[in-house]
């Protein structure tokens, strides 16, 4: 692939040309996200969804629920099943098959995000305790990888469980309900590229870059999950940076679009 | 496919008030995806399905190779959550018969020698499922090779034809599916040179004549819409002359 | 493989001339069969099965039968389970492994031929509703592909059918008897090649033509599934030609082999 | 293996009327598939079996050429149908070990060094099965090698001995095998030369000199049987000479 | 890999002269073992460990129990579950993935030993008879493959039964007991090369040795286990021989590491 | 990670004695492996972590290859016996997340240029695990790297952070992270750059800041020991020049 490589590095060229001067080729500032567009419940057959457009980058999320068995060790709690898929129609670079590294990862952090912030009242999801509780499957779709599918799918799960509807009735088990959901965690990522941090790096700006931070945040603005990828260094207060970035934009992002 | 105590039609109109030999309405758009080459969204009903197109690229692995022509890869896929209950994610049997006689509806008119070595990648996904995915693949996967600039000598279209009630009927939907009695399944040019005809069901040799002829029906009213909107976004663009042969 | 490409497009010119004139490798008419025979319960350790020869290609299909659930919309009726193993013994082409594509196919085929024909009377096959019923696995194992082994398949499964003993002893499920069998459905594929239809293809005539349609019909003269494959196309009116002539031959074929 | 209350032996004769060491009757026939290069089935008792060669041929994938020699495959597989209770299709743990050791049975005579960088593909189906099924299987493939005109030193002959009832006996059937103290495989060659040998049970060592002279018997016995049919089949085609050089 | 051909030729010709002469490399004669050395109840995690040094191969087995289903036609007893992990850690030849066919072949072997032996009382491993018994997972962890692995997994797998606690407390079924070993099998494995019989083979004389034979016997100097690997052949005389040597060697190991 | 009764602080000791800032006891040994390039057992409380590496050595399959540098391999692996309950063996999701971050903790300071069209493969297992198993696995792989004589541009220490009963502590052990309340793993250079970076739970912007400066912290001084290891074997063999510089 000699030619490829060539046009990589003539990219790579541009783009860190462009970086000296403050800039990057769409335009944005270096912490600017691009357009984000969130439409609900695209999917009828899924108890909950949401189809998220960040840029050109399209991702699909549905919610499915059916009642389950339990973990062992949380007898009264409901399970969460995060799965993602890469499909080859997404990307050149996704390939059929099990789930890459890549899109294990993806799928282990949004499923972080969604855990660890609490988002889901687990307990409100229990049915008979020990015994039958509510399994909820998260299924991350990419369709159009156009850069950062991390934030655009962790934005599609909150938004497709807000829009989720538990379907009781479908089991017997009464009237179907909306899913309890107690707080909405926000992934933000920054690349780092020629000692600049730029948010929202479309497919180009992460090729070119080595390092990579997801920064989940909560409504309280806390910290409830990180993630660095890439060979790549990052300087303590760079962490920091992009920390406190990360909570501004998450906040803005939740109010605006998830908290209408 | 089973018996009920479904009433199919009331009046001589179908549950979701179609006539007998009424497609159900069908959305589409071209070009809707950034990274693929070609690419085609379409909602036919209660179906939305996408298909992507990729190439001509380098096959790997290598040993596919063609040395007189590209190879064609289909690959038929629904999303977890496009069913009533959630299928696992992966192909099964289903979605591999489904990939083999959807890439073959289609190979009869691409012009593979053109691209010795190479590779004509076909991505279908379905993202909400009513009965007659494969044909909407189908459908979309044809306006999205002419939308990659693929030639081919002909576009594909496709469209079943069932019976329910012991009437036959066009394009079923999921229930006429689930509760009836036969469906089958075409794919064919223009010309009405047939690329994919499956059945099962039940159907003597003279229902099997009519649903034939009903089906064909089908593909020449969805063949307008394909053509329509390929034509339509072509001349937005001024489309440079072997595209608008792509879809003739 | 420059050699083997030689050598198949000297065998194609020679059988397209002799197509031109009218004739087939074997002397056989455009629509004769090769010759059949079936042997019946040939393996004692299944509950039914049949060797089928189709001129030199030999086809063994195997039926077991195990109690087991029955599918939640069907509680009151047996599972028919088919299953095609191409083994890498039966041809140069086939590799070890899980099934493949053409596998999957024919098994599928196999399957839809018994399934819709309703050859096996289901609702006989439940043991408790709801709860157990016969499950049936209809094992299709090539041992030589010479040739049309959709046929031999289709034809295996049924004859095998025929023969099979409910095993209710061996579970103590009361006393041994037939399984009913209400239909029989036979299988006939067609090649096109140069505009002329050849029923019954052996292997090089399979490799030259890129169409098949093969049409499954009833005891009552009904089709009960049909199936195209390969990448060429077919006129309306071949395929009606094929259909007559598959009732034809599988009502000879039904009365020769399967009502005796 | 496991006690039970089964008698095997009744005035000196076995479950079937065997005396203790005496083969189970065997029908073996060459040639008996079309597409493969060589080909044998084989009956053993209540053992269903055929074997298939196909190679010298390229090896795919590449990497598993060797440059000085042609490299040896052997693949046991048992049909779904061959046994009381429904087996999963393809290989299981038995199978590798078995695949694995049946090779190696075969190895040693085969002249490999004469078709480098290619690769001799031995398939054996398990059609019906009653204990012994890999010494029937490579019996089988040893006579499908020699179909094949696959050049080889020797014939390889297989059999088992078994001691059921603290008694010990040739070529134990599926009850005294399942319900036997051990079993012992031997293959060799007829000069006895030994290319496998396993063991599973209880034998003291006087007992374990005993079961291997019995096994070795059979495999005589088994090879005459095997000879006999290439002769046969040979002889009728007036055999070139390297085939009947190939049975030894 | 030339490189690698050339000087496995010259190792070859080094050891062959060496037989010649009557000697090993390492200065053993024929039938001498390695240094051997035990270290059991390394893993606090498993119910029983050892690590196994035989030389400088080094082999952990963990054994963990658990309660499960018997197996339908014994009701009554135990089950043990046998699996190998050649780890790529271990040898350059290995591979990650799932089991090779080496590895899948020794795992079967140190299974049959353990087996054949009875050296575990599966009879009092039943907890509510065709309910509920105790299962035994023995896993062979290659640690480094130095050579012999065979006998030393094997090794590695008695002396790890032997340090066994039954967890019956953990499961609420009384309290833990000492796993009950009725026997103590040991591997003794030979390869053949240039007439001469040599035991517990290091890597290199593995590596150019065409057979191997692996004999197991008992406390009460019985064979319950044999299997020959590799692609040579053995005479009559050399099994006799290496059965009788077989028959010391374990009963030297046994007395100095295991009854102790 | 979840509420529990455990009280994780008596006068101001963790359930096993140590302060809140203070590591577990670390038990280091390099060179363990005779097959191995290079290779070093780690003990870190609980776990039990060894890590060998191979190479620069020829990268299969082929196409993996980099024309410019070397591939970077990284394979963490549990023992079936390493957890409380038995551990189906094979990579599962959560190894192979580890397996990726713990590749991208070591492959920055890999002098990978050095070897184009190679691959450098570090094993990790996982003998017993008692929370940390990566940090300790990276930590291990680190010091066999450089023992394997691969080129570095600086040795990688690894230690977490975590949270329990409000109150930060560092390197958490079971107990700890199974009720803890955040847990934040760094790997990091002698200097400061931070190579790998994960967190879950919850905390505040201050509490994070904190809990990165403890983490490092702890880096800092599993570095010495590391140092120390490295050096005491190597002036045993009175190290080469490029063996020392890989530590340092």
């Amino acid at each position: 692939m000699p030619v490829s490589d060539v046009l990589s590095e003539i990219k790579k060229d541009y783009l860190y040309n462009l970086v000296l001067k403050g800039e990057r080729a769409d335009g944005r500032s270096f912490e600017q996200y691009r357009e984000i567009s969130i439409e609900k419940n695209v999917v009828r057959k899924a108890e909950g969804s949401a189809l998220v457009k960040l840029g050109q980058t399209q991702v699909l999320v549905g919610v499915k629920m059916q009642p389950g068995e339990p973990f062992p060790d949380t007898p009264n709690r409901g399970v969460i099943i995060t799965n993602a898929e890469l499909v080859p129609l997404a990307s050149p670079t996704f390939e059929p098959g099990p789930p890459s590294e890549v899109g294990i990862e993806l799928a282990r952090v949004v499923d972080r995000g969604v855990r660890e912030s609490k988002a889901v009242d687990l307990e409100a999801l229990c049915i008979v305790p020990g015994k039958q509780v509510w399994i909820i499957f998260i299924d991350v779709h990419i369709l159009d990888d156009c850069g950062n599918i991390l934030d655009a799918s962790s934005l599609g799960a909150i938004a497709a469980l807000l829009t989720t509807r538990v379907p009781a009735s479908k089991f017997d088990l009464g009237e179907d309900y909306s899913l309890p959901i107690k707080d909405i965690p926000i992934a933000t990522t920054a690349i780092e590229f020629g000692d600049v941090l730029m948010f929202d790096p479309d497919v180009d700006e992460q090729s070119i870059a080595n390092t990579r931070l997801t920064v989940i945040t909560t409504a309280s603005g806390n910290i409830c999950g990180m993630q660095k990828s890439g060979k790549g260094t990052l300087k303590q207060e760079q962490i920091y940076r992009i920390v406190d970035i990360a909570c501004e934009k998450a906040k803005e992002i939740r109010e605006k679009f998830l908290e209408a | 496919m089973d018996e009920t105590d479904i009433t199919f039609f009331k009046d001589g109109f179908r549950l979701d008030g179609r006539r007998a030999e009424e497609l159900r309405p069908v959305k589409m758009e071209v070009g809707v995806l950034a990274r693929a080459d070609g690419s085609c969204y379409i909602e036919m009903g209660g179906n939305k399905v996408i298909a992507a197109v990729y190439g001509p690229r380098e096959v790997h692995p290598r040993h596919l190779q063609e040395v007189t022509r590209a190879i064609v890869r289909y690959r038929y896929n629904m999303a977890s959550f496009s069913v009533e209950e959630r299928k696992r994610p992966g192909p099964d049997r289903r979605s591999y018969e489904l990939s083999k006689v959807s890439r073959e509806a289609l190979e009869p008119v691409i012009l593979t020698s053109y691209f010795p070595r190479s590779v004509i990648d076909v991505f279908v996904e379905v993202l909400q499922a009513d009965a007659g995915t494969r044909t909407a693949g189908i459908n979309a996967a044809a306006v999205a090779l002419a939308d990659a600039g693929i030639p081919m000598k002909s576009m594909i279209s496709a469209c079943a034809a069932g019976k329910v009630d012991d009437t036959l009927v066009l394009d079923p939907m999921k229930e006429e599916d689930n509760f009836g009695q036969a469906d089958l399944p075409i794919a064919m040019t223009p010309n009405g040179e047939i690329t994919l005809i499956q059945m099962d069901g039940g159907l003597t040799p003279d229902e099997l004549h009519q649903a034939v002829e009903m089906a064909m029906k089908g593909c020449r009213d969805i063949y307008e819409i394909q053509r329509k909107c390929l034509v339509e976004k072509y001349s937005q663009l001024e489309a440079p002359a072997e595209e608008v042969h792509a879809c003739e």
